[in-house]
């Protein structure tokens, strides 16, 4: 298999999807970049994180759509020209930016097919770029999943590996339904084994990263890394566990968490958002309901604490769940009984 | 541009559709056997139709909260929206939408939208798919006075400028944003140059006047067909009843509406000018009144024997269940 | 004490805080209504629900402030206002809405006092109608809450009795920080008495609505009353619990939650928002976490399903989660041992 | 109007300062030391110089992520600027919030905004704040070519004219929106007609010369603070270095800035015009050069040298813990 950064990987999909289907298309701020510069250069940027780099050359204006900065008109262009028969991907180039879309993602795209009686199809794709890692600040380091996994109607992706990447990301574009696909920005340069040709992971399936006896842990987007470097170091004292990367966050693959946790009986959820109404509270809350009996021990929710993502380079550190924390939290739970 | 007589009769059979349907919804939501808000359009007749009598299948409208004129004019089945409307599970969208969001996606109706400025910015999607797939269809969106001053209509202007879509801005003023005046909402004296400011070709056309409105609508519709890009119509009309059925209208002057409707009344203008001029006959019209009023009274009397949907239903075409 | 409905009790805090305070500044659409209008009437509206009647004769049209439709400049003029020295309380007239203001509610208000060192204020209330129970549909009918606490740096506010409305709206005006306020709309009509004066309930102070031994019930805004009535019947066959109504959802009152499950061992959380990521997923998972131990049975989460609200009577009901359903979980909860 | 000496003498002040203070980070910024992102404003001092020398600590203004600039015009402390950009403990907004949303209320700057069209509603607010306290204070918004698409600046312009209040929007337009032209994401030609449907008068200016700036704001500002209600500048003022720093600017023909550097820069208009009018002496400019240079100078060593936050500091000022 190919090594490649996630970048690539997804800028190949994006490739394969538009050359497989006319119906494609790319839209958002500097998606090619350079149209009205004084070079002439199209592609000048291809994307900020240059997901999108080298499509314009290949498609054209018309299917490479670079917009004014107006992120509702550009999630509320891809759910209408998705109604209309194409398979937009639209890009908002920071996650934190769905403030000023939202209404477009949560009150239209995911809620056409059910308001309209199962009869629209809203095959949209918007791709964001999230977390922390770049000390960016507070509103360019956010998450977003929560709030977006708890809008019935949207698909919700958080890749950490090139090959989930890949595979995520072509699922995303041939559903029929809205799905938010979040890049974390830490992860765009990581480089990973990614197959070639046709590859697509059907929404809703964990990957079962490693198996151990000790806990069950699930981990999302960047924090699967950090998860497997705390792993590593458990690993030499004897410690393991079972290390579940949901890659969708909805659909969520529960079933193989809670199967897990009847194995080991623990629980801990790395989750790089604060706390309220995350992630964790959700696996945490889906587990102690349907899972209850299979728990020997309270389930740990590693979590950014409840406050925005600052911006020093300490203090981003010290939000972010380290992999020194998550080595502490799991020894101490699997210590604890 | 001369109209053809078939054209003017199938004009006036949607505008007395129209109006037929929604004086009939004032009647029977006072029995409460309707749920929901119910916005009825009667008034601004001539808009829509004048508009969407320039519109095939295959063109795209999107709506606002006020959307049974427009969908009846272009061309959704009238007993499905009643249905819808009482909540049937037969209805349009099987009881989930109610009047404010019904949707008919084969008659390239993108729906009512009951967030205020959502549908611009949409319907810059279905023109931009008109780019991509070369097949010359035009988007329409329609939106009030008080959704002209939403941030995200005059984003959608300058996108849909900026791209070249072949799209056209309907503004309808109906005087009132809910309880609140256009001459305070829209802060600008000249809604029309404000308009324009964006770079838009704007033709204004008596909301009244369905002749007015149809040929600013051929142009603007025409222009965007022959790929020179967006434009808007912006046309004035009143609403006839409340902002929502059960508005007591304290905002409003006694008799505004009695005025309008016996000296400025869209039906009444299109009867006097066809019939005056000899181009149509009143018997005609009688006969179309006659058949509307037939058409909305077997589509309330299926509405009210329709189906009602069973509490299942409300897990049906969602995806994930937890 | 006084009867009055909810839409009174808050309509009296608005008069109280306006009088008390001349820096108090209410904003919103049709907020008083008839500017504009053929009438010459003001007052034409007093609020869409009618909670902000009859302000505009007392306090005028500088601080009763009618605005076009434009939630962004609403809530983003409350933000400014309130960083210039005023106490807007913003009306957003249904919560849906919060689709196209959020960036002003969560990347703006929300972070300006920790993002700007510490050294702002921003004491901004923001009403909002919430919830299912007038047909209103798909895009009129969310409780929205959840995403909102979900948010470090907002409070929440989810009063469900008018007294509690009077309490938590005066906490909320006179509080430095931005407050969501979210008045449940079945439930403006509901008469309660009201204590008479200054009347203010600390926020983060749960109310223990009812005692008893089986379980630990839990339930938001229009629920209380609805798990009331659950609990009147179960009462007729010796099954008894805690009632908590949390009244503010952020801070979250999670020991006073966590006490009571130490007593009964058994918890339900009643929440009208679908499943993912919501309050109730939250308590769940803060009770999974810090309050494992006092568990003897899987914690029952009782919310909509995961779909958008739908319009039709029949289905309206069947989302919302009913008195019957309710009464029905705990007695197969307390059941099952 | 007539400048006074002195007030020429400020103004060149802190277009000095700036001009050092984002040279300086163009350099520092290399080593590597400086996290996150950085958005540099050289080449347009004469915009936020211009604007602030107008405005006192009671007045407000509100940045973009392109803040520095505005900042220091309005009186912001260099050295607590320049901690906060490295992170420091005892930086401007102790660290939190870097180059994107350095605020000083005290100072009447309500902050730079990473949020594209985040501002202007908020200065509408300041402004209301205003009106209510009868305080004759005006605010004034920042925005770019780029955000003067998006929604929420066309809302917050509309809203001012409804609400009548002391707001002055100030459009920059530098050419570009990150890596896209103006001519391109700006779809009218003509952005001054624009901003003018919404009823606002409008200011234009050279935003390479500060007295042309100067003049437009003291007549937008006067405007407000005489209960004439909101207005807006209009000025054209290129941006010396990327987009951010790191920005290969592959959008941007070669020699573009050298160009405007040696032909076009509002320092160089500046002292051109003073001395040549004799209205101030070279020396004294040079004078100031030196002064600001050694101010950054110092500040960057400050900066290196201050306290780092303790990982503990994340949680100050957060309300409530879980
Ligand atoms: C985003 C949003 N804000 C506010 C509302 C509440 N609302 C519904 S209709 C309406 C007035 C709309 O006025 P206008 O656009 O003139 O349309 P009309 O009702 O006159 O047809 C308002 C404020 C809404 N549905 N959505
Ligand atoms: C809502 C939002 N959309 C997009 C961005 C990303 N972004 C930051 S600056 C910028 C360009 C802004 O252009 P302009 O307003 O002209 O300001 P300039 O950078 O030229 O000063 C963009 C697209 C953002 N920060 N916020
Ligand atoms: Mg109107
Ligand atoms: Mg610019």
């Amino acid at each position: 298999m190919p090594t490649m950064t996630m970048r690539d990987a997804l800028n190949e999909v994006l490739f394969n999807e538009m050359r497989r289907d006319p119906n494609v298309i790319v839209l958002g701020e500097d998606i090619s970049g350079g149209a009205g510069g004084s070079s002439g250069t199209r592609d000048a940027a291809g994307g900020i994180f240059g997901v999108t780099k080298g499509l314009i050359h290949e498609f054209g204006e018309d299917r490479v759509i670079d917009t004014p900065i107006s992120e509702s008109s550009i999630v509320g262009a891809a759910n209408g020209a998705a109604l209309a028969g194409l398979r937009p991907v639209a890009e908002i180039m920071f996650a934190d930016f769905v403030g000023v879309c939202f209404d477009q993602i949560y009150n239209q795209a995911a809620k056409f097919r059910y308001m309209f009686g199962g009869k629209a199809r809203t095959p949209v794709v918007i791709r964001m770029s999230m977390g922390a890692g770049m000390n960016a600040g507070p509103q360019h380091s956010q998450t977003v999943y929560p709030m977006l996994t708890a809008v019935p109607g949207l698909k919700v992706a958080v890749p950490s590996t090139p090959a989930d990447a890949k595979g995520l990301l072509t699922t995303a574009i041939r559903d029929d339904d809205p799905v938010v696909f979040l890049e974390h920005k830490a992860l765009y340069a990581r480089k990973g084994e990614v197959p070639e040709g046709d590859y697509a992971i059907p929404f809703g399936e964990a990957a079962l990263v490693r198996e151990g006896a000790d806990a069950t842990v699930v981990a999302i987007a960047r924090m699967r890394g950090f998860a497997e470097r705390a792993l590593d170091t458990l690993a030499g004292d004897g410690i393991t566990c079972d290390l579940i990367d949901p890659r969708t966050t909805s659909p969520l693959d529960d079933e193989l968490i809670i199967e897990s946790v009847a194995n080991t009986g623990r629980l801990v959820i790395v989750d790089e958002s604060p706390p309220r109404c995350s992630i964790a509270a959700d696996i945490a809350g889906q587990v102690a309901q349907n899972g209850f009996h299979h728990l020997k021990a309270p389930i740990v929710q590693i979590t950014a604490p409840h406050a925005p993502p600052p911006f020093a380079r300490e203090l981003e550190r010290a939000y972010v769940p380290s992999p020194n924390r998550i080595e502490a939290e799991i020894r101490a739970l699997v210590a604890g009984g | 541009m001369q109209i053809s007589r078939q054209q003017m009769l199938r004009a006036y059979r949607q505008m007395a559709m129209i109006r037929a349907f929604e004086e009939r919804l004032h009647v029977e939501n006072r029995t409460g056997e309707i749920a929901g808000f119910i916005h009825l359009y009667a008034g601004q007749e001539a808009i829509a139709v004048g508009v969407c009598e320039n519109l095939t299948d295959r063109d795209h409208i999107i709506s606002t909260h006020r959307g049974h004129g427009h969908a009846i004019a272009k061309g959704c089945d009238v007993t499905a929206m009643m249905l819808e409307i009482y909540g049937s599970r037969d209805g349009m969208c099987k009881g989930r939408s109610g009047s404010m969001h019904i949707a008919d996606l084969d008659k390239g109706m993108l729906g009512a939208n009951a967030i205020v400025g959502g549908g611009p910015p949409i319907a810059v999607g279905a023109a931009i798919a008109s780019k991509v797939k070369k097949d010359g269809s035009v988007a329409v969106s329609f939106s009030g006075d008080g959704a002209s001053n939403q941030g995200t209509v005059f984003e959608a202007m300058n996108m849909a400028v900026v791209l070249k879509v072949p799209k056209v801005f309907v503004f309808e003023n109906n005087g009132y944003s809910e309880h609140t005046g256009a001459s305070y909402g829209v802060g600008t004296e000249d809604p029309v140059k404000r308009i324009a400011g964006f770079g838009l070709p704007v033709w204004e056309a008596d909301g009244t006047d369905f002749f007015s409105v149809h040929e600013a609508a051929r142009q603007a519709i025409g222009h965007a067909r022959d790929g020179n890009g967006p434009s808007a119509i912006y046309a004035e009309a009143m609403r006839y009843f409340g902002h929502f059925e059960g508005d007591p209208q304290l905002y409003r002057a006694k008799g505004e509406v009695d005025a309008l409707r016996t000296g400025n009344d869209c039906l009444l203008n299109f009867r006097r000018r066809t019939t005056d001029g000899a181009l149509l006959e009143a018997a005609e019209l009688d006969g179309i009144d006659r058949e509307t009023a037939d058409t909305v009274d077997e589509a309330v009397s299926a509405a009210k024997a329709a189906p009602r949907p069973s509490p299942e239903a409300v897990l049906e075409d969602v995806y994930a269940t937890y």
